[in-house]
């Protein structure tokens, strides 16, 4: 009678359910995948390729490689990157070339696309691994990536 | 609740009822105007555009290479398979011929991300129905999947990876091992979805018989994806037009014939075993070679339109470009799945309970922004 | 069918449809707006064509001109064409909805309505879906200027 | 040798030794009222902690941990917060019931917990109508929930408070009755003669074998959705209502509602462990000359039962409004009705298995 062919049938499937919860619950400790993350901050790694905000990456010498070429700036869909440049003069060939002033990051507009860092034609800037960029104030999001007495290094040129 | 004099006692008393924008089983801020008599829904009436960011209006705005981070933040779900939508749009409008590690790499990260799209439904889908831990056994496979994304593109959801062309960078060296390792691991773990909300007496009467869609209506509506398939329309993009690499693997179209809650249920649970498949066909003969064919800085179009379709998560994504031959489209037409999908909403659940819209909705999977964009 | 015998057999109902397969994948019939529910319904209903399946239908600002463009496919017959029309009424443009013939066309025309304006008849429900009820303009047509939520590059 | 516990007994002894009578009832009552508001409060926020452990585990996460030994004072955390709150509420709700709701389902389980004895002798109240009293008395819970639902001016309130009342009226019927199949075997309705009676031959569900299996577990199903608890849990349904009855209230009165929910599993769950594990006794009597240790098997006993109702709660779909009405209606009920008769036949003929 299938009156109680269901009855039988459901409490079945119900036990099925249960013993597949059940047997998480006697294996919690080994299962749980819950990472506690303000006490993990120190252990915590990110992948190389995380994207986690742009920086401008300097060498001992305070030197940089951005030619002030703004092909980010071009890139960036949401208009995150702002150059300030001027011309110098170059001190080997005496010419007039571009150098950046100040190169304008602003996090709070980025929405982590990477445009910007294809397009760089001199690896100027790149991803840095930081993860938590959340501040009080919004100012503290728009970043000037180039550090303060900054030159570029010598031999990075344009590519035209 | 008022009642107006014409309204007698005998007569039933419908009201209206918000479900939304703020509410557990819309999924995002969607509105719904119910009409209500009793538990049993007499009318639906959606209200859209709550996340509405007119990403059409900001596509016209924008070269190639930057609408195709917009499409991210369509369908979040399948964001891989939006990128790829248009990249493939723009690189057929060129001519442009990528190299078949691509076309490879590509297919097997879309198939990813159906995988995770699927496992984030089926957790969401026993939570609908009331079986909260489904949530987080769902969750826990998507991690895995996440983890991968993130090594090689380097974002979990919004990934990005596609530029017109090809591949933003080269696979990680790990790619491969971690997912067979996913494959090993989720092939046991599936089973388990199975026994623990499938075969449940509850859930198959909460899901049987309700919601349910003809094969004359679901094409009607323009319903693709799992719930067309469900109804029996095949509907499959990578099956009809088939784009990328799937011209050259063997899967299964999951074409089932009720078209109810519950077969829904099934065409996704058997989409995983589908893409996992597909996977495993590709991830062993990844073709060596060049991860993108280089392009102009600046895309222009020829003056034309196309029309490009992909099979995403949810249905079928179809970009519309045409372009009049300057550096960005003259207009841009995603038609999002979701969209279509909702609107066979109302044939659906009207005359079902409120429990049963919670249900029907679930199986729809809809992703907001994907019907707002 | 092939997009030859297609227009072979759809030029026969209606000599005042032009038809185009420059810059386009598909088959182009351009219809005068006083046909376009004469020739989609026909289109859905005559056995050899039988489109049953509007996969996308978009409006369209062409400058000059409104218009809307309907992408139809046969489930049967697995062939595709484009259905085009257009007005050079910007004030009150208005076509006839096809939302009986396919149905999924009423939310679409419901987006297209929002967005530019084009009006449909015969609509149940034509309403702003997206943009709010009190928005003034219609966001995706090419005249339109917002100039405190539009940044222009 | 048998230590008598007789605590309630000394207590109420002394209190009218150095009293007038009059003042020293007023007394016992006052004291009475306060140790159960204590018991209500404490096992309240320990049920919440363990629900929240509990699921956890089954979730594969790892709960509360962060205050005190393994997040124990959490819930107390969770409580000041909540007292601390300010009370908002609909503007044009029907402010007197809306506000009396919460103490309805508070008062109702409050009473309900007044005639569980936690060991031998040492409960408030053994009244010759036990079973009766505490059937009757956790029917008045669905007053409150009614009350606040209709009140709060809510439609999602309003679905979930006429859900409740259909919920639990239906659901009475089987909890009565299933309770009734072992007054059957018991022969009485005082709770300390039912214990009585199973420590002279067994605990009942080994002595009315199949339909006391039966009973106990309608008994079960029943009293998990006599608790609103999922997966009967069609008065909150998150996903569908939001909140259900409750969505318009907040801090304490929030709270109330939410630790009633608890109190009232432990008491179908101490009313199950009564009527079928034998109340305090423990298993095989290996410790019956120490009626201290009763509280300990109570409470063990208890707690498993709740343990049961979670594992029910973590695992299972919600049902549907109307399949909750078929459950009841078209399985339960007729069941239980053939097994009062079984039960019957089985006490008529002596077929009970007596140790």
């Amino acid at each position: 009678m299938s009156y109680f062919s269901d009855i039988y049938n459901g409490v079945k499937t119900l036990l099925t359910g249960m013993s597949v919860t059940g047997k998480y619950f006697i294996n919690a400790r080994k299962e749980i995948i819950t990472q506690e993350f303000p006490n993990n901050r120190a252990t915590l790694k990110m992948f190389d390729r995380f994207r986690g905000e742009v920086v401008m990456p300097h060498d001992e010498n305070n030197e940089h490689r951005c030619t002030g070429c703004q092909k980010c700036e071009l890139a960036c869909p949401n208009g995150s990157i702002e150059i300030i440049w001027d011309r110098v003069i170059d001190e080997e060939t005496g010419k007039k070339i571009k150098a950046i002033d100040k190169h304008i990051y602003h996090l709070s507009m980025c929405t982590m696309c990477g445009l910007c860092i294809e397009a760089c034609p001199t690896d100027a800037i790149k991803w840095s691994q930081n993860f938590s960029n959340s501040s009080y104030d919004r100012t503290q999001l728009t970043k000037v990536l180039n550090k303060p007495g900054s030159k570029i290094a010598p031999g990075v040129k344009d590519k035209e | 609740m008022t009642t107006t004099t014409e309204n007698n006692a005998f007569k039933s008393q419908e009201y209206f009822i918000n479900m939304g924008p703020q509410h557990p089983a819309t999924h995002g801020v969607l509105r719904l105007l119910l009409t209500i008599d009793g538990e049993i829904i007499k009318n639906i009436d959606p209200d859209l555009g709550y996340i509405h960011r007119s990403i059409e209006k900001m596509c016209e705005r924008d070269s190639y290479q930057q609408i195709v981070h917009l499409t991210d933040r369509m369908d979040y779900l399948s964001a891989h398979i939006n990128n790829e939508a248009v990249c493939l749009a723009v690189e057929n409008a060129l001519g442009l011929e990528v190299p078949e590690r691509v076309k490879v790499i590509r297919t097997i990260i879309a198939e990813l991300t159906r995988l995770a799209s699927h496992q984030l439904w089926w957790g969401v889908m026993g939570m609908d129905v009331g079986a909260l831990t489904t949530y987080f056994y769902g969750f826990r496979d998507r991690e895995m999947i996440n983890d991968i994304f993130e090594e090689t593109c380097g974002a979990r959801l919004t990934m990005n990876y596609n530029i017109p062309g090809g591949l933003m960078f080269d696979l990680h060296p790990n790619f491969v091992q971690r997912v067979k390792d996913f494959i090993a691991h989720f092939k046991t773990k599936l089973p388990e979805y199975d026994t623990l909300l499938t075969g449940n007496v509850i859930f198959q009467k909460r899901t049987q018989g309700v919601g349910i869609l003809t094969k004359e209506d679901a094409i009607s509506f323009g319903t693709t994806g799992p719930v067309a398939r469900a109804s029996g329309f095949s509907c499959d993009v990578r099956k009809h037009h088939p784009y990328s690499a799937y011209d050259r693997v063997q899967f299964n179209e999951a074409l089932f014939t009720v078209g109810d809650t519950f077969t829904r249920y099934q065409v996704r649970i058997q989409e995983m075993w589908e893409s996992m498949a597909i996977i495993e066909q590709l991830i062993d003969n990844i073709p060596d070679g060049e991860f993108k064919t280089p392009t102009n800085a600046v895309i222009k179009l020829p003056k034309g339109e196309f029309y490009q379709r992909v099979e995403t998560a949810r249905g079928e994504l179809g970009v519309f470009i045409v372009s009049d031959g300057k550096k960005n489209p003259y207009r841009l037409k995603f038609r999002s799945p979701g969209f279509s999908n909702l609107s066979a909403l109302k044939k659906m659940a009207v005359g079902s309970k409120l429990g049963d819209l919670v249900a029907i909705m679930a199986t729809l999977d809809i992703v907001v922004p994907d019907i707002d964009r | 069918m092939t997009n030859s015998e297609l227009q072979t057999l759809i030029s026969s109902w209606n000599s005042e449809l032009e038809f185009s397969e420059a810059e386009s994948q598909f088959l182009n019939i351009t219809v005068k707006p006083e046909y376009l529910h004469q020739l989609t319904s026909q289109l859905k209903s005559t056995k050899e064509t039988s489109f049953d399946f509007l996969f996308c239908l978009t409006g369209m600002d062409w400058g000059a001109d409104l218009g809307v463009v309907y992408h139809l496919e046969s489930t049967i017959h697995k062939h595709q064409i484009v259905v085009k029309v257009n007005t050079s009424d910007r004030e009150n443009p208005t076509f006839d909805s096809v939302c009986d013939i396919w149905y999924t066309a009423e939310f679409h025309e419901m987006e297209v309505f929002d967005f530019f304006g084009i009006k449909f008849n015969n609509h149940p429900n034509l309403k702003r879906l997206f943009m709010p009820k009190d928005w003034v303009g219609f966001p995706l047509r090419k005249d339109y200027v917002d100039e405190v939520n539009m940044v222009i590059k | 040798m048998n230590i008598s516990l007789s605590i309630t007994k000394n207590i109420h002894d002394w209190l009218f030794e150095v009293m007038s009578a009059p003042f020293a009832t007023v007394v016992e009552n006052v004291l009475i009222a306060v140790a159960f508001l204590a018991f209500f409060a404490l096992a309240g926020l320990l049920l919440v902690w363990m629900e929240r452990r509990i699921a956890a585990f089954f979730q594969l996460r790892l709960g509360p941990n962060r205050v005190g030994p393994m997040g124990l004072f959490q819930t107390i955390a969770d409580a000041l917060k909540l007292v601390s709150k300010e009370l908002t509420g609909p503007d044009k709700a029907d402010k007197f019931l809306y506000n009396l709701a919460p103490y309805f389902v508070i008062v109702a389980s409050l009473m309900a917990l007044s005639v569980l004895p936690f060991s031998q002798e040492f409960h408030a109240f053994d009244i010759n109508i036990g079973v009766f009293f505490l059937i009757a008395v956790s029917s008045i819970g669905v007053i409150g929930i009614l009350l606040g639902g209709w009140s709060s001016n809510n439609k999602y309130s309003l679905i979930g408070a006429m859900r409740s009342g259909l919920q639990t009226i239906s659901y009475e019927l089987s909890v009565g009755l299933s309770i009734l199949t072992i007054v059957v075997l018991a022969g009485s309705l005082q709770i300390s003669e039912i214990i009585a009676a199973q420590q002279a031959g067994g605990w009942f569900i080994i002595q009315g074998h199949i339909p006391a299996m039966i009973a106990f577990m309608i008994f079960m199903i029943a009293g998990t959705a006599e608790t609103n608890r999922a997966p009967f849990d069609l008065i909150e349904a998150e996903s569908e209502l939001g909140a259900g009855f409750h969505t318009e209230y907040s801090g304490m009165k929030f709270a109330y509602f939410f630790l009633a929910e608890f109190i009232n599993m432990f008491i179908i769950a101490a009313i199950g462990v009564i009527l079928f594990f034998g109340g305090w006794l423990s298993p095989f009597g290996i410790t019956e000359s120490i009626p201290l240790l009763g509280i300990f098997w109570f409470m063990l006993k208890v707690l498993g039962l709740i343990f049961l109702m979670m594992w029910f709660r973590w695992t299972f779909p919600r049902l549907r409004v109307d399949q909750l009405l078929t459950l009841e209606w078209k399985y339960l009920l007729p069941i239980n009705l053939f097994n009062i008769v079984l039960m019957a036949v089985i006490v008529w003929l002596g077929l009970t298995i007596n140790f």
